[in-house]
């Protein structure tokens, strides 16, 4: 394990640099199914735009030194925002540097809803949307509130980010009702109904990759 | 999916360089392909305004097929269909500042407006003076708390010319921008398509339209429209067009107008006029006048068939304006 | 079939108006469906070699795209991928006529040869003075006994255009008509088709190819090309064309050259210049530069997707009639 | 019956119109046949091309009083010549001309392959084929020479008629295995084997429609 101090049974920079290959890996593996998504209400790019990114940041990571969870989420969201292009790009970017400053060196679960707020923070100060509008806002939301609750109970922060991911892969899931709102999906009104948010999904699909990370010995015990 | 491509990842650098080739007297590439911009030969002048757009490729001839004299600075191409990311959008700001400023014209959608945004705040680091114009002529789209906002579609074009038309005669930037703002006021525009485009990195097309079928109030990102319907006639789906076109825009009799007929990228020059045989008739029907025409491809979904019909409202300023010389890959006039 | 239009038969009538309406200040159309063509508003220049073209519509926006100054002065449109009637050729011939007598500028088909040549006949009858050349410019075909010769194609543009600028310039007729054979004696062409066109009347696709075929050597009538091969990168197909077109051409190091890269009409316009940059790069590697270019729609087939590339060997005069003053429809400088 | 003189058991004015009747009937049943023909080897428009034709050869004709079997066939000429286009439309006109031209007030079996060959050196004179090219020639030419044959054996003009329709058809079946050397078909080389020229066949159809034409009773018995 290299760089950042970790206190066992936390979540450190090995932790991050774990869940950015992680990312790299479940975007390339989900690339086609986000371009369909995208395709049935967007336009069909949102797979290729989180592979395009994530390969560009996996790429950087391996290259860079990094001493701090902050450190690898700072070039993740640096990453991102000149390489995704699209809305996703300023928005997880925005996400990603609002979480890099909000993570303390290791994480607990406290940390983890931190961290998550902080990225849904972001998201809403540059897209507006509100909930249920059909964006991504609709995982991270589920998703920072499970952490927080996990933190509240006294839970790990490991528990945390499984609580997060899996709120956010019911959030997604629950974006399929909805009219969109915001985004390219909004101007297709009534007919936006009856599809998954791409971008639900793919934020589903990153923090999943989070808790793997941590389950995987990513977590630094 | 069937395209003259090489790699679908190599697409907007390939096509770029061959553009750059083959209008050498008007253009030059930034050659970075980490900031890939497309700018006018001879650099920035000094003392005009600048003008920058850009947006996801796949639209040609925008926005690179606009650059040049009387029209825009510098383009700026994303991935297709993908807004380009703000470095580029810096770089290419700062290239076509000649110390009087740059105007972003900026599509109405999330990635154009975020990215433009986020460049436009970098650039002032770099002490280049920033207005935006955000265009949504897109009357297909309704502009409410419920939408993204109208998006901005072909009458692009027509704010791109006008526009370029105020700072190559040496307007500042506060007119420039209200002269764009003016003319995104006066512009607007509703599509239809026939069959849906292929963006390359996805090898399947955008939507699937039954052969009985078509998209109204399509975009041009081949997103599907707002409403599917079945085939009809040329005259029946331009009165369509145009009757949601010239009732938001209040064309009343005595109104002076630009008339746009825009090809999606698959559609025979032939149609295209049909549809503007309509268009034209239907606007003189209300006692307007059609002034000037443009029929033709300008702002494309990749191989789309359909067409999209623009209206401009004119006023003296904005036609002497849209008169004056153009000299670029894809407009030209005057010079 | 989705087309937009209205009835089948009314395509060729409906879009000529359309094109005339769009275009009042460079061209008036006869108004006579039974001799229906299009020429320069203004009508004959005393004086002056007129140019007639014309031949089976569909191949917009050849040939009425191409009359106004320096080029066309009329062009007579048949219905869709069917050469005119001698009629309207002959109604043409007589109004394009300023004294100087008239060059036809035919495409060897079996059609147009027939009825230009019929049209000629008659039209000397009523005193106009009718040379004609043939454009055979389709290096697909052998110019054999058992062909019907050598097609003409996209360089019927290039010869329209600088016989055009010699007639502008006052050349007897029979000094125009000889710099159309140059034109003609130096330039080659040749397409490939990705997807078939579908002809109105005919309501289906011109041929079937599968999902991983494209077809080399089309002409532009939609009908199959002389090689059905799988599909392959744009570079491939690219070298494929202008191997052939080089090779039949002679091009040699030192060449003076046009580069055309022309879509067929369903083509984005960043394929062509995909294929332009490869068939830029193989001229160069060859020695020869490339002085003017031209990327775009100039004969089309319809909707098919597709391209061809287009070379011509410049001499000096070509090269100063190629760069003289043109305003048309669909091409336009220095004027 | 209307116009010309006519003896019994010969063809005259009136049969001449019949055939047109006919023929503007057989082109708007087989449009889409000769298109499909004219598609696998050529443009896809020669059905739609005569059809066009035959359309207002008719209008023209009901328009028009004719005294004799050269005022029909002039008035055919002419209007396919100014309504074709295409190849077929000169050559077909041509045809038509030299066969105005070449016939008598009525026709017996002798005057049915004059006028069959008349019309044959017209299309020859102008498309320049020659037999075995896999064009119209090889559908006039061997109608031509049966009718010839019938006359020298003494038969009548109806059975010349029949006889020619008959070759005509045998003579189009006979393009199939061609390769093309003339005509757009030509561009096609080797591909073009296996398919039957169109205006081979629209010749069948036409002396098919001839040949019925006298047979009910168009003939003017
Ligand atoms: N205003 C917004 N707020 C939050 N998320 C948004 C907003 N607009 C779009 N999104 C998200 O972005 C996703 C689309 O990303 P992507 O396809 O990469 O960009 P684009 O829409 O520009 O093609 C949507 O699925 C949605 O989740
Ligand atoms: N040189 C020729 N001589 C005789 N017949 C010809 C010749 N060229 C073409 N044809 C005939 O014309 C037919 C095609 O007619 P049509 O499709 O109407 O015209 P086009 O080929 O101009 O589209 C062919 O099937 C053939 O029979
Ligand atoms: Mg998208
Ligand atoms: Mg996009
Ligand atoms: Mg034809
Ligand atoms: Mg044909």
């Amino acid at each position: 394990m290299e760089g950042g101090a970790s206190t066992p049974g936390s979540l450190g920079v090995a932790w991050a640099r774990a869940w950015v290959e992680a990312s790299a890996d479940v975007m390339r593996q989900n690339r086609m199914a986000l371009i369909d998504l995208d395709r049935a209400i967007g336009d069909g790019d949102h797979g290729e735009n989180m592979d395009r990114g994530f390969t560009a940041v996996l790429a950087k990571l391996q290259s860079t030194e990094t001493e701090t969870i902050g450190d690898v989420l700072a070039l993740v969201a640096k990453t991102l925002m000149s390489t995704v292009g699209g809305a996703a790009g300023p928005l997880y970017g925005t996400a990603y540097l609002r979480a890099s400053k909000a993570a303390g060196s290791t994480l607990d679960a406290a940390g983890v809803a931190d961290v998550l707020e902080a990225a849904l923070g972001g998201i809403v100060a540059r897209g507006k949307a509100e909930r249920e509008d059909k964006t991504m806002v609709d995982a991270w939301g589920p998703a920072s509130e499970a952490a927080r609750e996990i933190a509240e109970a006294g839970g790990s922060g490991v528990e945390a980010l499984q609580a997060a991911a899996q709120a956010a892969q019911a959030g997604a899931a629950a974006t399929e009702p909805l009219t969109a709102r915001k985004g390219r999906a909004s101007y297709l009104g009534a007919r936006s109904v009856g599809h998954r948010d791409p971008g639900a999904q793919s934020t589903a699909l990153l923090l999943e990759a989070a808790a793997g990370a941590a389950g995987d010995g990513g977590g630094d015990e | 999916m069937k395209k003259l491509i090489n790699d679908p990842q190599a697409v907007v650098a390939e096509s770029v360089e061959g553009f750059v080739a083959a209008h050498a007297d008007l253009v030059v590439s930034s050659g970075d392909e980490e900031k890939l911009f497309v700018s006018r030969a001879g650099g920035a002048m000094s003392g005009k305004v600048g003008l920058v757009s850009g947006g996801g490729s796949g639209h040609e001839p925008l926005h690179a097929g606009f650059v040049g004299l009387g029209m825009l600075d510098a383009a700026v191409p994303g991935a297709v269909f993908t807004s380009p990311t703000p470095d580029p959008i810096v770089a290419a700001t700062v290239a076509a500042d000649g110390g009087a400023g740059v105007l972003h014209i900026v599509k109405n959608y999330t990635g154009d407006v975020l990215n433009f945004e986020t460049a436009a705040e970098l650039a002032e680091l770099e002490d280049v003076t920033v207005t935006s114009v955000i265009v949504d002529d897109d009357v297909a789209v309704q502009d409410s708390l419920y939408t993204a906002g109208r998006r901005g579609v072909a009458g692009t074009v027509l704010v791109e010319k006008i526009a370029g038309a105020a700072a190559e005669r040496g307007d500042d930037l506060e007119t420039v921008a209200a002269i764009a703002t003016r003319v995104n006021e006066n512009v607007r525009s509703m599509g239809v398509a026939l069959t849906a485009c292929t963006v390359p990195h996805a090898g399947k097309p955008s939507f699937d339209l039954a052969e009985d079928e078509i998209e109204i109030g399509i975009g041009i990102h081949g997103e599907p429209g707002r409403e599917r319907i079945p085939a009809a006639s040329a005259d029946e789906i331009t009165e369509r067009l145009l009757t949601a076109v010239a009732d938001d825009l209040q064309v009343a009799s005595g109104d002076r107008l630009v008339l746009l007929v825009n090809g999606m990228g698959g559609t025979p020059a032939s149609e295209l006029y049909i549809v503007y045989r309509q268009a034209r008739a239907l606007l003189e029907q209300r006692g307007a006048s059609v002034e000037r025409s443009l029929v033709g491809n300008y702002v494309t979904s990749l191989e789309m068939q359909g067409a999209s019909v623009t209206v401009l409202r004119l006023d003296d300023e904005l036609l002497s304006l849209y008169d004056a010389p153009v000299h670029t890959a894809a407009l030209r006039w005057g010079a």
